[in-house]
């Protein structure tokens, strides 16, 4: 059975190597992360800085889909962290690391992993825009 | 007693507020005297979705009791 | 076009952070890398100890096979480097990391750089076991 | 002049050398006189690849003249 390696909800800096740490493992021959940054710019809009929020059970919800990915797949550990609060362009938003022995699965794994954290999270995000507008996201 | 609205995100924007207190009914009831209370809601509420002490409610004639907390929440954008 | 960020046949410890620095960019959303890790068991056998060993064209192949995927993907950088000579248990030998602006692009490119990598590249691996035994894998 | 045989990995293992230097002729006559030079060969040449001047040869009727490089590829293991 795989193991849930770190979830994290945060206002900490969230990085790939922390997650790929989380999942090392001498049984698993392929490691896969992925990392969600945040741009300067969305649809052609420039974006000045940007803000996300977090939803109380935020923290729950990822420690729930981390676990379902981790039983789905023939994988050795996953791990993921979302960021909340404010985030300078550049930085993750999102990383994500799941471990296996074959790189099929971690690939696999790891893509559903981002999928359902972006279905299932309980998380908003803020852009405000260089000409002074603000967005929340998804929210037309 | 009464009901807690927590508002999240936009929904918060909308209303200028992070919580409202209403009166005990339905989801429905609760809902409406939200907006009375942050007529900016009125746009935001059909997109949302909605928790009663913290589990997911989706139909409108739920009972809300005295001390329930109602969230609403906006489309999600994690990410 | 995408560009090719970083492309190494080396003997020098191979990192997803090195990989991963190579593609970053402002305009890139997702960030996806692959970590191929040296393991203390194959098929159920101990393994003591490993080496790889590169043909003298490994690198021009490695640098036509970034090339071909950079081309073929929606992506905006590729790195890949692989190690070669010996390599301790649990380090690196094939890391490979692709810049995207939408996630499903990094994955997809990420997945075929790493299979066209291990189907192409001129490298053979040498495995001595815990038995005294050894064995150059593919080569009944 | 004559013709150079690199030989790698589990190739080189076989023979127990790296290079064999053998007359010219065709890849196939080459390939009989490295077997010839180092017998373990033998049993891994079914399986190899081969480059002439590293470049990818197949046709065992190829012309290798003296001077040429042929090299004999065993299956790659790379990842």
């Amino acid at each position: 059975m795989a193991e849930v390696g770190l979830v994290r909800v945060t206002t900490d800096v969230v990085t790939v190597s922390d997650m790929s740490a989380a999942v090392s493992s001498q049984t698993a021959g392929a490691v896969v992360t992925f990392s969600g940054d945040v741009r300067d710019n969305d649809h052609g809009r420039s974006v000045a800085s940007l803000a996300y929020e977090a939803h109380p059970t935020a923290q729950q919800i990822l420690e729930d889909v981390a676990r379902q990915v981790a039983d789905k797949y023939d994988v050795v550990a996953v791990a993921v962290a979302h960021r909340h609060g404010p985030i300078a362009i550049g930085e993750a938003a999102l990383v994500a690391a799941v471990s296996a022995k074959h790189r099929t699965q971690a690939f696999e794994a790891c893509m559903e992993l981002v999928d359902e954290v972006k279905a299932q999270i309980p998380i908003w995000k803020h852009q405000i825009f260089t000409d002074g507008t603000d967005e929340w996201v998804n929210c037309a | 007693m009464a009901v807690t609205v927590r508002l999240f995100a936009a929904a918060r924007a909308a209303a200028g507020v992070s919580e409202l207190v209403v009166s005990a009914g339905t989801l429905e009831s609760v809902l409406a005297d939200a907006v009375a209370a942050g007529p900016g809601l009125v746009t935001v509420l059909p997109q949302c979705s909605f928790l009663l002490n913290e589990v997911s409610v989706r139909e409108k004639h739920s009972v809300v009791n005295d001390g329930d907390v109602v969230d609403v929440l906006p489309p999600f954008a994690g990410g």
